[in-house]
């Protein structure tokens, strides 16, 4: 794991609480389950067809019979469910799910999300995305706070197709933790490396919380 | 360690309230909380104006047949009745009413509560009085009806094996509508006929995920019960 | 089993061949299984949650796991498959079945089936009927030749509430076999203790099919 | 005894032609039904002109990967192309194309096709490309889609277990869409790493009840594979 990574899903892990149903997009957030601390008893929804899904299985291989959605090798918690993509997907849209922790290309700061899909250059395709996007109760980006071209992550308005409008509740980067309230994204936390002028940095009109949180 | 293992009691003191829309698993005897229906009619003033959501109306004096007699049921939305003299004396002198669906599409607007899907489309029941008043719709030249998603306050489900995190596995035909009902509640209580601990069910073989219950309670030694009669 | 039932159900097995799909509906029906030859290989399809419905349990009780859809134990045969109402009504819907043997209060001439319902007076509900009705390939229904009043169940219109239209293939009762033929019920077979006359009593205005089948 | 179980290239010579809708069970790597795909595509000029219907697009030279890089797939119908440049380069070229649908939606419209359930609503999708060209309905105050059942001429299924008869179970993670594609078309392949004795899969836990399927062909010993390659 990058330095920037783990600082972002360590930041990550702590917006769960015991007892979530949580599930974890392909990307960076299939980091979490590495850095769950003890006693953080979340029940791991993969929606290729898991609830209960454990650590990763260092010694399976991507033939393995029990892989998460980004087609990895992981262990089973004892009390797993396993069930198809129906299942799978009505648990989505029924409503079970607490968090869903998703990569981003763009979140607009009115909470869209862009993750899907870059005109003439990248199509990887939705895949489970939409209706995660759409349908948990709160959703956590996490992503690098700019790309690689400097550009920051939060944008005024997604240039890109979007995934869903007005679904990121909070958004997790490696310099600072911003939700949506009053239906726009807001600087909540900080990390200790850096200074509200280095976490503007790329972004247009961002304000601060009146009162930080602690990183 | 999540545990949602209660005492019947507290569960149906949290979860449960005169008035509530409350379905009910089971098809004939099969797959039937008589536990928790039993002692909610044991205390018929706790639980009262209720809209049940059942396969069947039961037997007189048995399941949901109690909660009928004693009059803590305003509405019934069920497939069959035809066991259940007592109730469509009921129905008749117009105590309590009743909307009749055809079995397939019960499950099936209990699935789509449970599945986030708002409405389906289907040609069952033109041509009959099942469409009467509703929505018909035409798709690809073809008339079919708008079928609407049911939800429920309360799940009430008699499962054969439950782990304690609340995954469920139901034996031969009892599992019927618990599945659909577990997924389309607010609040789902799951009378086990055996608790296990978790990794006890293989995770291919659970049927209901536990993230659907909240609460596994004891079901009791069911009195031995023949042709409508308890021994 | 009654004489009169035991010739219907003997005759309605005679309808079924080996590899076929068939649904047994409450009451009549259901007696068929009692009656199967050996090396008939169908695969019988419950409503409540079973293909591969064996034979009635003699041991079993109303309250057995395995009941069939009219409530009473059955075995369940070698390979067969348990499942939930949802999986059963997709099954039917989907298009599965071959053959559907129900009961009747009324069948048309035009094949309208009513099964459900005598208005102020039975209300047992139409269960799953409907759809056996409308989604099973052949749907043959076995029914006494008249009710207790005398009159035939076969009539000219339906005056109960429907529970399909135009469904039905076959009727079979214990002096004919009826089959729609062109859009209308035609007499196919004639029990060998009936007549052409004997038939058509309580029937307005059936037809004779140019050629007998053998009884 | 109904007996189900037939070599692989009779089962496909009776039911498989150029030009038809085939879905094709898998998620990833996990059951993918590798044998039967690479039956296909070692025969290309027998099997051409096809629609594909699977989640993702798999990885180059890997299942359905090796009919698309043959050419022998004219429109694909997924969720997920990402692993898979080939392919994506294909479609940039104009070689093919390809309609991306929501994972669950894919799922639900497949479901549907095998449930006789001809059209269902949604929102999903909404205020995205995915509404584009879609009929839109308005139901008690809401905006929703209208998704149509989607249905093939044959399914392709890699099970862990199959009996003779037909009934299948799934390990793990490789259930994913084979259940719902078993019951959306009219033949049904199943290429099972196992073969078992009717009975030996106890019958609550039946994933794909055997009236579906018209054949179960024994799959091959999968060659190992390890980041796209074959050794």
């Amino acid at each position: 794991m990058k330095p920037d990574e783990e600082i972002i899903v360590r930041r990550a892990v702590r917006e769960l609480r015991s007892g979530m149903v949580v599930n974890l997009g392909i990307g960076m957030p299939t980091l979490i389950p590495s850095v769950m601390p003890k006693g953080l008893d979340v029940l791991v929804h993969s929606e290729n067809g898991f609830v209960g899904m454990g650590q990763p299985d260092p010694s399976g291989t991507r033939d393995s019979d029990v892989i998460d959605a980004g087609g990895r090798p992981v262990f089973l918690m004892k009390g797993a469910a396993a069930f198809d993509s129906l299942m799978s997907f009505a648990l989505i849209r029924g409503g079970n799910l607490d968090v869903a922790v998703l990569g981003a290309f763009e979140v607009s700061m009115a909470g869209d999300l862009a993750n899907w899909m870059i005109p003439g250059k990248l199509t990887p395709g939705m895949g489970g995305g939409m209706e995660l996007a759409q349908k948990a109760r709160h959703v956590i980006v996490v992503s690098r706070h700019l790309d690689k071209h400097g550009r920051g992550k939060l944008v005024e308005e997604c240039t890109l197709p979007l995934t869903a409008t007005g679904c990121v509740s909070t958004l997790i980067t490696e310099r600072a933790v911003f939700r949506r309230t009053n239906g726009r994204m807001t600087v909540c936390s900080i990390h200790p490396d850096h200074t509200p002028d280095s976490v503007k940095e790329g972004i247009a009109n961002v304000a601060l919380a009146d009162e930080l949180e602690p990183w | 360690m999540i545990d949602r293992v209660r005492e019947l009691e507290d569960a149906l003191d949290e979860y449960v309230r005169s008035g509530q829309t409350i379905m009910v698993s089971g098809f004939g005897r099969g797959g039937v909380p008589f536990s928790v229906l039993e002692f909610m009619a044991d205390r018929s003033s706790r639980f009262e104006g209720l809209t049940l959501v059942k396969n069947d109306a039961n037997e007189p004096d048995l399941g949901i047949g109690m909660l009928l007699k004693r009059g803590q049921v305003k509405h019934l939305v069920s497939t069959h009745i035809g066991l259940n003299p007592d109730f469509i004396d009921q129905m008749n002198r117009g105590e309590v009413t009743c909307e009749l669906v055809p079995q397939g599409i019960f499950a099936e607007r209990i699935r789509a509560g449970g599945a986030g899907i708002p409405a389906f489309l289907t040609d069952i029941g033109i041509g009959t009085v099942v469409a009467d008043g509703k929505t018909a719709v035409e798709l690809d030249g073809r008339t079919l009806l708008v079928e609407r998603a049911l939800r429920g306050d309360v799940a009430l489900l008699c499962a054969d094996v439950a782990d304690r995190l609340g995954n469920c596995w139901w034996r031969g035909s009892n599992r019927n509508m618990a599945v659909v009902m577990g997924m389309a509640c607010d609040r789902v209580i799951v009378e086990a006929k055996r608790i296990v601990e978790p990794g006890e069910i293989e995770p291919e073989n659970v049927h209901l995920p536990c993230v659907c219950v909240d609460a596994v309670v004891q079901a009791g030694e069911r009195r031995h019960v023949a042709e409508g009669r308890h021994f």
